[in-house]
């Protein structure tokens, strides 16, 4: 910011050009799972925002309710937080944005939040194109209420109770692609590399930049249906039969090229086919994005990568005409009338 | 006063001067409303005071409709019981318009309804308003408009206005479309050359005087939007709902027209929101972020915004809630007035939550009050619900004009980069000054130390995540001394006190016929009354010492539930609350004066 | 009483005996919980009643959690305020645990904590868990499950509990798993064997005695879920939210396998609604077409209903709402218990809304009210909300079975074909019987009369669409009536009186606490003490009675604003108002009898 | 239904199957504006209930809040009716039809009570495939409350006030489809024809049957900005500036042949392209009734017919596994289990 100078991003190194420290990105110690795939992610967020050198103080953190909406805890303690309701993040974050238009914000939510409860305001948020990253941790249980259905689980999944889901999952890209969000893009918490890529990518973006990183959830999550899984968890549970026992797990790492498919297993020993997008692909066509994404819905994989861009969408603050100031520094001359004003209404009243 | 130019000089011994209630019954979407901010304007160009009420229905056209313009020299403005004036257009109910007049009252209705074969006791004025619209335009459409402007020709005929100012008024209504000036000009004189035909046999007469000279006529949504723009209000989100859809239309306008930035921009945002929820969620992400916000809404809509109102109180963001109350429960009447929603807005949201209220009682107060709102919310760092309702917000009332705010901007206790540097860092919930009130960063502060995470969870003084017993009952009890603290900073009551020992306690827009009801009381029975009127919630000390002082309190309100009573009970030292006696009415309709004398008498054990 | 088998048989001259709160601290998802629940048992089947009380953090795993069991021979199964027994597993917590210990209390913790070293004045009992649990198994995973089962092994000898009751405890608790069974038997015995080495130097011992013959134990969402199962209940909403959750998950389960119908189909539907508002949406639409319907929600969710529960009292459409009570405002503590709900749920909505609330005050009541919950809202045709809370819903407590309802199901007002043939029609809305309560139709009911239209619009008797003043008042004021009418069919208060002058008034889980400080007035200062215990809101005459009665009466509630102590205010002639002397606590705690105690002394300025 | 003789629908006839009159499928009188097409919509419903010799006692009629939410009441007054809450009817309805899954169950919404505020209870109840007959009114704007955009509004089309619309339209249908709702289909409620055929077919249909019908408001509506249209009202207002006149209008009329597209001039001025599916369309294939969708949306078209259907998927109360029988009509000995079980109940927590 303060260096005109272009220089390579610091990615990798101690220091980025604010001259910043990647410790001086980081949160408060994780009270989550050990193995949960959100703080995999709170890991890339500290990451995007560090190699990108945005100073923290410069960017609001959001989220609604869940295990995933504590993780704004858990990176860049100097940015201010806003914790909201469960399912309403986006229209604090529309409120935030108002204020402050000269903010980054970047928004966490979970599948149960966004998907359930908070798809109302998902679909707002979308069609508005506010400039923000969305990132939804996607697990298709809520895990803090410990594991019920959220409306992004497969049909016929598996919960630890023993109930089958006979719903079909909500197609959160499809869904913000349709709407009108400017950067729609999936990946897997266990991606390091595509996941900081399209971070990244997002947090460049002005508009609307919806992320939905698959998340396992370690404790409650089942991602096949009773039939394929539960393997490991299975066995054990047999000989302890404890549901108030939390086993630790490692984090899940993967890598795999563009174009191939990844299946992934997960720790209770269910599988994930993960499909990444083949290196030509263009994602500007809105219609051939949806068709992608309902094709790979099919064949029962998960389709990962960026599937739409368009940087050439007004946002909403854009399209409000709003000043470049930010509204909530706006002076007292500049937001209170004159006396003139008053004057010429009373008279327009008389 | 000035030289009565009335079309007949001279008064009838039996003139009532001054004194009418006039009511006009329409349908709606027949296009009386120029009509009748005519006849209003007219009247209020003649210096008599006028209040204006539309009795609307919920739809959007073809239903019946009532407009009631009252006209009086005392500068009463409540609603009238009684009609003195009926111009009857509506067929669908002209039959009950009738039947429910006093006797002597005089009825001005469309020829064909035939009217005058109901009643024996009434003035009947048949007019053929079709054949005078013909006489104006041949177009359909225009004719069965202009049947509005031609009552107006006739009422002030019969009514002794002054054509002038009649002509002044329609001027005035059409001023950029001369081409509608005019012809409305054409039907109104057509109304007021036709009633010539008619003889006079009814005794109300209007005479010019000089009360309204330098006043204003104004709704009390406008009036509340013009309170939000000077207070620099920079974002407004808001859902529609009737009858607080106004009060951001007409503040949208006004942010146009004197908002621009320096460079043409917007230095305000007004979004509609996709419902109540998100309306509320925005603006207390705007609050956290440092921006002066609003929205505006009624009944259902604070309902909705419960979930959220929680959140701002218990994690302390500045925000300004308007309620325009209609009549409830759930959908309710829509069109309709009441003063329902004071303890739904009071407590609203589960859990131990309390919200401050402001309660302005005339249209000078909806500009002043909606100002302290803004300046509270930040003062306070919480919800503050501004309560008025259908009747103040969306009829039209008589007003000073407005005083420009002297007071700069309170934006409470916000950190600056360099209170940051000086000190150190902060604790966001901590109570520095001892009065509850903790200091705050906005997002974007320059400073490492700035940030705080905000929660609706448990949070001890830094904002951190807690669970002990000791941070919660600390946490709260300091909430509750800040809405101690706020009993002082509220505007105080108004009071009106001579020794009396009944006493009338109002607020918001039963105050007009709760001042004309004193005037009865001790006029018709010599029943002297002090008034006290509450204008914010928690009370302030001033209420308490009044109630102290009278021995019997007659606590007036349009509700069923007796709701600020009820707030007064929970508040009030226990060996007080025996004073309070409730007087809650709901109906729909403005409360009148009558009604309210009548139940003070009751209670007094002196109804005759 | 049997002959006492335990470890040792002698009892020292300073013993304590069954007089004890033994807590257990650890983390969450370290899998304790079968633990606790064999030693709770264990006590239980010695005969000895107890209770137990969970405190566990709002995440998942690695956050401290505390079990804290109660062992009293007089039956006390209020949260005790000091702990005798700790069990200190947890290493982040484990000096603050220490540290808040009264002296004399007995420390059981893991070897390497080295607790030992903090203060004297306790007696510490150093345990190496890793190796005990090493002598079991040598999967890591496990070892670190089996510390758990080894420190009931230790506490069973400590505090000379029967070790064959531990056995029974485990092998009930790991039933259909032979292998976990036998590895937390040899877990537990490896503990109790160990525990020889130490040497018993505090007086804490558990005797048999026969107090809990016959008795089940049970946590009030269970028991709210029985109730529902059977009242018939047929359609079933919710959206997870703690506590509320297991409420339905229990019953679901129940459903499953005892309302299977003939054809092996479900006779019931459970639906995880998208929200809050969904779900009780989805209430009162399956409640207006007959069906008995509930959904079960914590705070936020209630909130989220004030739309609706506006809806469902003014449309008048039965409905069962239970609210077990979290910490608020906002998200507040998820975890954490209150009765912060009670003005919320009594006044959900705005306009002039008002609700029935039940009150259970044990897991006897969760049961039995929650049955009746399901009778009121047909006969009074409104939303019940039954309010229990975390401590009363989600805590383990002892109970005489219960018992099958005797009476049948009470369904209301309903209109058959054969009826309206009879009546030739019917008026939605009108009070035929005088008690408020109108006559309703069900869709699907086969006769052209039969349909109405529903609405949350103001309506006249036929429930058909009306603006009129004088509909809406009389509706609104025979809607209050009905609500005078449920203060006869609610349940009456549970009353424990003897001429005193001081009375205590309770609700809720605060029972246990009030029951308990009652004898220790007495007991300790002499302080006898009449009691009432509320069931529900409006309150019964009864109630009002009582009071009078009474010259000062405490008003005992886990709230900080005194909600059911405003509530009562409003209800109550105005010269008892004085009476009521609100004590309300809010720390997430449960209550405990020496707080109440000590408020009371307090307030009758008798505290030492 | 007492007639097992399959018979010709009694189309036009007085008397359908169950001997009843089309009279006595009518409802109140309508007090909506002279010329709105919501009353021509209540109009086919009127007659696609009687020509299906549906008994009006064994129909449910749900709705929201908003001009179009009232229409159920003009509309088989013989059958019981449920005006809920703005944007809450999708909720309403599905307890509903949970206890008494026998009874039809149409649901009346606007674009308002559907596209804004009730979206969130809109995508859950198309997700569920609850058996009933979804009708979106779909004007652009908010008819009760004097003329504010819908969700559902053009980018750029003007409002009464003057205010331009900046935010892309939803489109009801492709979101239905995506979701999970097995008939879908969008109309013109000027086109009798075409709105009866497809009312007709989706009351036939077991699964969620949305529709989504262009009833323009002539009150406040302005479909295509202020450029072209305002034509005849603006002379008017011009002349006359009176914003409380409502003048009335005719109902429009179309008729036009599948695989055409036809111009509709509103009664504003503003034209509407209307523009219908061929023939031969199958409407199996969800990934291309989307593409379709999407493509009519680029080329400024609304596109009606009858999109997608599915017949084969499960409905919400058959995946429940619900007895046939209604929940509600259960008796007492088998709603309340026996005194053995509470004993067993009781045993198994002593
Ligand atoms: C209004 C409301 N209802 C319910 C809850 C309870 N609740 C907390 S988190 C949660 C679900 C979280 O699921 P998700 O968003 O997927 O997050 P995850 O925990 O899986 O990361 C629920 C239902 C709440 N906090 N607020
Ligand atoms: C919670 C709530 N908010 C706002 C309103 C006010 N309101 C009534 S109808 C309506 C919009 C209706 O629009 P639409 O659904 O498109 O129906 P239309 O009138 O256009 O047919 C609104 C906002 C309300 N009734 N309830
Ligand atoms: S419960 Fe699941 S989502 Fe929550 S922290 Fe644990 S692993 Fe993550
Ligand atoms: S305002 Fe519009 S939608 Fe409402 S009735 Fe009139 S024409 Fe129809
Ligand atoms: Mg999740
Ligand atoms: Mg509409």
């Amino acid at each position: 910011m303060n260096d005109p100078t272009p220089s390579a991003p610091a990615t990798g190194g101690r220091m980025n050009r604010l001259g910043l420290s990647l410790s001086e990105y980081k949160g408060l110690k994780t009270t989550l799972c050990a193995g949960c795939g959100h703080n995999a992610i709170s890991e890339r967020m500290v990451e995007a925002f560090h190699d990108l050198s945005i100073p923290p103080e410069q960017v609001m953190k959001l989220s609604g309710i869940g295990c995933s909406s504590k993780t704004p805890a858990y990176f860049l303690s100097r940015a201010h937080g806003f914790n909201a309701l469960h399912g309403r993040m986006p229209s604090v974050a529309t409120g935030a944005l108002l204020a402050n238009r000269r903010l980054h914000a970047v928004g966490v939510s979970g599948d149960g939040d966004t998907a359930s409860i908070g798809i109302g305001q998902f679909v707002h948020l979308m069609r508005r194109n506010l400039p923000m990253l969305y990132v939804i941790e996607d697990n298709g249980v809520y895990g803090l209420t410990k594991g019920q259905f959220s409306a992004t689980a497969d049909v016929g999944s598996t919960a630890k109770g023993g109930a089958v889901n006979r719903l079909p999952p909500i197609d959160t890209c499809a869904l913000a692609i349709q709407l009108g969000a400017t950067l729609v893009g999936r990946s897997f918490s266990g991606d390091k590399r595509q996941l900081s890529a399209l971070m990244k990518a997002a947090l460049a973006h002005r508009g609307t930049a919806m992320l939905d990183v698959i998340s396992p959830c370690v404790t409650f999550n089942d991602h096949e249906g009773s039939t394929k899984s539960f393997a490991y968890v299975k066995d054990h549970a047999e000989a302890l039969e404890e549901i108030s026992f939390v086993p630790a797990f490692d984090d899940i790492v993967v890598e795999y090229a563009p174009g191939t498919t990844l299946e992934v297993k997960l720790h209770d020993g269910s599988r994930l086919r993960l499909s990444k997008l083949e290196e030509g692909y263009d994602p500007r066509d809105k219609a051939r994005a949806v068709a992608r994404l309902l094709a790979a819905e099919e064949k029962g994989e998960v389709l990962t990568g960026l599937f739409y861009v368009n940087t050439g969408a007004p946002t909403f603050l854009d399209a409000l005409g709003l000043a470049d100031a930010p509204l909530a520094t706006q002076p007292e001359e500049v937001v209170r009338p004159s006396r003139a004003a008053l004057q010429e209404i009373m008279v327009s009243l008389a | 006063m000035p030289q009565a130019s009335t079309a007949d000089g001279a008064l009838p011994r039996a003139a009532v001067v001054n004194d009418m209630s006039l009511q006009i019954a329409t349908v709606n979407g027949s296009g009386s409303q120029s009509a009748n901010t005519v006849l209003l304007r007219a009247l209020f160009q003649m210096g008599v005071p006028v209040s204006g009420k539309n009795l609307f229905p919920s739809n959007i056209a073809g239903l019946p409709t009532w407009y009631t313009i009252r006209a009086s020299a005392r500068g009463y403005v409540a609603r009238k019981k009684e009609i003195d004036v009926l111009v009857a257009m509506n067929p669908e109910t002209a039959r009950e318009d009738v039947a429910g007049l006093p006797p002597g009252a005089a009825v001005i209705h469309d020829a064909p309804l035939r009217l005058d074969e109901l009643r024996t006791d009434l003035v009947f004025y048949p007019v053929p308003f079709d054949a005078l619209a013909a006489g104006v335009t041949t177009d359909p459409r225009l004719k069965k408009l202009l049947r509005n402007m031609a009552y107006v020709g006739v009422v002030a005929r019969l009514l002794r206005l002054d054509m002038v100012e009649v002509e002044r008024a329609i001027a005035k209504q059409f001023a950029r479309k001369a081409k509608a000036a005019e012809l409305n000009l054409a039907a109104a004189r057509a109304g007021f050359e036709h009633a010539r035909v008619l003889e006079k046999k009814d005794p109300f007469h209007i005479r010019r005087m000089g009360a309204t000279a330098g006043k204003i006529i104004v709704d009390g949504n406008s009036a509340c939007a013009l309170g939000a723009l000077f207070a620099g209000v920079t974002v407004v989100t808001w859902y529609p709902i009737t009858p607080s859809s106004s009060l951001v239309e007409s503040l949208s306008r006004y942010l146009e027209k004197y908002r621009a930035g320096p460079d043409g921009k917007a230095t305000y945002a007004v979004v509609q929101a996709e419902d109540e929820l998100a309306a509320v969620g925005m603006v207390l992400g705007a609050g956290w972020a440092g921006a002066r916000a609003m929205t505006a809404t009624s009944g259902p809509g604070i309902s909705l915004m419960a979930e959220f109102a929680g959140l701002g109180y218990f994690a302390e963001i500045p925000a300004v809630i308007f309620d325009v109350q209609r009549v409830g429960p759930s959908t309710g009447l829509p069109t309709r007035t009441s003063q329902g929603d004071v303890l739904a807005a009071a407590l609203l949201s589960h859990g131990d939550t309390q919200h401050v209220l402001l309660l302005p009682g005339t249209v000078e107060e909806c500009f002043t009050l909606a100002g302290a709102a803004f300046d509270l919310a930040e003062q306070l760092q919480t919800p503050i619900f501004v309560l008025t309702d259908l009747d103040l917000g969306m009829n039209s009332w008589m007003a000073e004009p407005f005083l420009y705010p002297e007071q700069p901007l309170q934006r409470g206790k916000v950190l600056s980069k360099e209170d940051l540097q000086r000190l150190g860092g902060f604790a966001r919930y901590r109570d520095v000054d001892g009065d509850g009130i903790p200091y705050r960063t906005v997002p974007g502060t320059d400073h490492p130390l700035a940030a705080y995470f905000l929660r609706g969870t448990g949070h001890d003084e830094q904002g951190r995540y807690s669970e002990r017993a000791e941070d919660w009952e600390k946490n709260l009890l300091r909430l509750k001394k800040k809405l101690d603290t706020a009993r002082q900073l509220v505007p105080a009551p108004v009071v009106e006190e001579n020794g009396a020992e009944v006493a009338l306690l109002a607020y918001g827009s039963s105050h007009p016929a709760v001042a004309e009801a004193r005037d009865q009381l001790r006029e018709e029975r010599g029943l002297a009354t002090d008034y006290l009127r509450v204008r914010a919630y928690p009370f302030s000390r001033e209420v308490h010492a009044f109630i102290e002082r009278h021995p019997r309190v007659y606590v007036v309100e349009q509700n069923r539930d007796a709701q600020l009573a009820t707030l007064l009970r929970g508040d009030l030292a226990p060996e007080l609350v025996a004073r309070i006696r409730p007087l809650a009415r709901i109906t729909g309709l403005p409360l009148d004066a009558r009604t309210v004398t009548d139940a003070v008498l009751a209670g007094e054990g002196r109804l005759s």
